[in-house]
This record gives C-alpha cells, structure tokens and sequence, in this order.
C-alpha cells in the first residue's frame, strides 16, 4: 500500500489531501501514470510540467523507485520564504 | 557546530533567535548574518487582506535541514538557524528567519543568500492571498527560480 | 528612507537596534538583512589579552553616512543603520552592526556586503591589540582590499 | 593656520596627535614634503605609501587644494569592521 499525498493548489482541485494505492507500482512515472487516468483535472493538474513529487520526504524524479509502505507526495512549486 | 531549523504555526522574535546564536557564537565567530523575511502592508497590494502558508508537515523541516547541511559543506560556517512561519498571517509578521555565525563575513553573507534562494525552490511551502473573499495560490516568481540557479555554477560562490 | 549612523564607547545592543529596525520597516519592507561583527575569544590568538579601535571623531560618522547614501544610491533600500564600536573592548563585544531593510533581499544583501568591505577600507578606524603588555597596530589585510575593490567594477553587483 | 591631526601608529611614531602650520601651503603634496622635513620618521611614516590623508574629514589626494582654517589628517590604513 502506498500512500499518496496532494497540498496547496492540488489538495484543493482534486478535491483530497490523501488516498492510498494498493495496485503494484514501481516507480514515480508509473504512480503519475495511474492517478492521471483518473480524469481529466487529475491528468491535467498530475502532470510532469505541473506536479513535483517527494518520495518519502525527499525530491524524487520519474524514474525514483516506489515500494510498499513509502509515502508519495505530489504539490505544485513551491511559494515560501 | 550546529544547525537549528524549526517551522512554527506562533510569530517568530527575530530578537530572541538571534540573542541565541549571538550567544552560540560567543568567542569562537567574528561573523553574524541574519536574514528576516516580513510580511508586507497588504493595503500596497489589490485588494488582500489575508496570508497564509501551507506546508509539507515533516518534508519542510528535512528540506531545511538538508540545506543547512549544504550550506555548513560549501563555507566554513559554525551555526545555521533557519525558522519559518506556516499558517495564516498579519501584515508585519516574520515568515522566514535565518541566521548564520562564521569566523569571517563572506562565508555567513554566502550561506543565508544560499539558503534563502534555494528555500525558494526546494522547500515545501505554498503561499495563498485572500482578496475579495477568495483565496488565491501565489505563483512561483521567475526571479526565485534564477536566483536559485545561480549556486549551481561550478565555482559556487556569490561572487 | 532613512539613514542612521553612529559610534560608540558603549556596548552594542544588537537585538535594541535590530527591533528598531524591524519597527521602521513594518509594512514597506520585505527584506531586513543584519551584519554583526563580535571581538573574538582573544585566547585563540596569541597572548592577546585586550583589544581597543581609535577613530577620527567627526570624519568617522561622515564617512559611514556617505557609505550609507552610496548604498541607498546604487540599490533600492529603505533603511540603513550603522553603527561602530570604539575603545576597549572585551571578547564577545559587537564591533559593529550594519542593519538594511528593503523591498526585496537582493539588494538588503548587496548593501550590507558593500557597506562592510567599503568599512574595511575607507572609514578612519584603526583597531590595536594588547599581548605581553605592549600594544601592537594591526595592519590591514589583502583580503580586505580586494572585497572592497569588486564593488568599483562597472557592473557592481555582488553576483 | 592649517590644522593637522595624526591618528593611531602615526600619532604614537610622531609623538603628537595634532599640530598648526602657520606658513602658506596650497595643497596636500606641499603640506606633506612641509612635515616630511622635519625628520626622519617624519619622513618616512608620512610618505604618501604609508599616510592617508583628510581635508576636512573627506579623503584627499596629493592635489587637493588646503586653505588656511582647513583641518587635515594623516593617517595610516584603516582596520574597522
């Protein structure tokens, strides 16, 4: 099971913060692959050039390996500081 | 050597933080920077009348400490204190702090420029602005993402 | 705008003057960038036991004046606070704090490095240290001159 | 009356922090060789490599005009900060 996490803009057009995949997926290109295809604003807002991902807390990139029990997180660039 | 890094939902006193690495420093450090980041009048802006930062519970701090890291690699400074405000805020208001102790100025004046442009980049945090009673997520500046860039030049320094 | 300068025989109280600062920048600035310099533990360098800075009353202050309106000429800052110790000091003491706020960091980071390295060389301070009982003049570095030399470059930033 | 002040190893070699210069001199260079004349370590410590020098309190060259009631300082390099 992999839990996956949304914030700031995603969050609020997908409508939820968390969701838990229990499918196999082995990497980041095939977890974004996944979620897009659960619709329209999923595919528009999921993608490459929009969401950045983090496995387990750490910047990853589409070819970052994903196991059972890491926490995924997708969120748009970042604003702080 | 130490590094210090923490995100409050409470106002920062850039005071008190840095009385503390003026007192970490004591002896040892000829040099303190200090970076504040404030909140500005959002009557200079159309129409906001809130701010508010979200941020990545866990990953923010991993990221700030992970800079921190970098920066005590890449110059030879003795203290990093970073602190950032997450939640909503007032006009005024400190939102990031960072403080750097080194035995001389151009390593502590290299290290906060470091962490504040690539606290722009690479640190989970997201700012919105209200106005007229909606809430909007700020989008990230051209400018952050080429002040960032340029500490990955190969010689590395602010020069 | 304001520009605030001063020398003193007393100690420095830097979180007093960073409040100050903060206080005068609430709404209009973005960005407050601090430089402290401190005395360092003389038991790292040898047999100094005391440390004292002589200064040319009047032309001291004009001169940090004029760094500061250079520096409010060549990037967009609101405030600049500077201010020198002189006389004896003990280890710990500030030496010195330069104090910037702005709209952006960019040009608080700027104004506060040349303000330091323009110090180095062109403000009448001269400091003295005391081992076995004979004072000794210190002599000034390279290192300081070529710092301050880079801001004579036509382009003048500090990239 | 010219004013001229010495500051930090310059007043300890010399002896004096300050002094008045009653002949007419027009400018830095011949107000220099004027106390250059009066000894040795005169000579040496106020060689235009080894002194700066102030009229009235704003860095001068060796042509910068002095007048009489002006104030001018020689000093050695300076080590604030």
């Amino acid at each position: 099971m992999i839990k996956v996490l949304f914030f700031a803009q995603l969050k609020d057009v997908l409508g939820t913060g968390q969701l838990e995949i229990d499918e196999p997926i082995n990497d980041v290109a095939a977890l974004r692959r996944t979620l897009q295809a659960r619709g329209e604003l999923w595919s528009e807002y999921l993608s490459a050039q929009r969401a950045l991902v983090a496995v387990n807390q750490t910047i990853a990139h589409e070819d970052t390996r994903i196991g059972p029990n890491d926490e995924v997180a997708f969120f748009p660039p970042v604003t702080g500081g | 050597m130490t590094i210090s890094v923490s995100v409050s939902t409470q106002v920062l006193d850039i005071q008190q933080l840095s009385a503390a690495l003026q007192t970490a420093s004591l002896g040892k450090c000829g040099a303190l920077v200090t970076f504040t980041g404030l909140v500005r009048d959002f009557s200079t802006l159309s129409n906001v009348d809130a701010l508010s930062l979200e941020h990545y519970p866990g990953m923010t701090e991993r990221a700030m400490a992970a800079l921190a890291e970098q920066a005590k690699d890449r110059w030879a400074v003795e203290h990093v204190v970073v602190c950032h405000r997450v939640g909503e805020m007032q006009s005024g208001d400190v939102i990031v702090f960072v403080g750097i102790a080194s035995a001389h100025r151009a390593a502590a004046f290299d290290a906060a420029q470091f962490i504040m442009d690539q606290l722009k980049t690479c640190v989970p945090l997201w700012k919105k602005e209200r106005s007229n009673g909606q809430w909007h997520w700020t989008a990230q500046k051209d400018s952050d993402r080429s002040q960032a860039a340029r500490w990955s030049a190969p010689s590395g320094n602010g020069d």
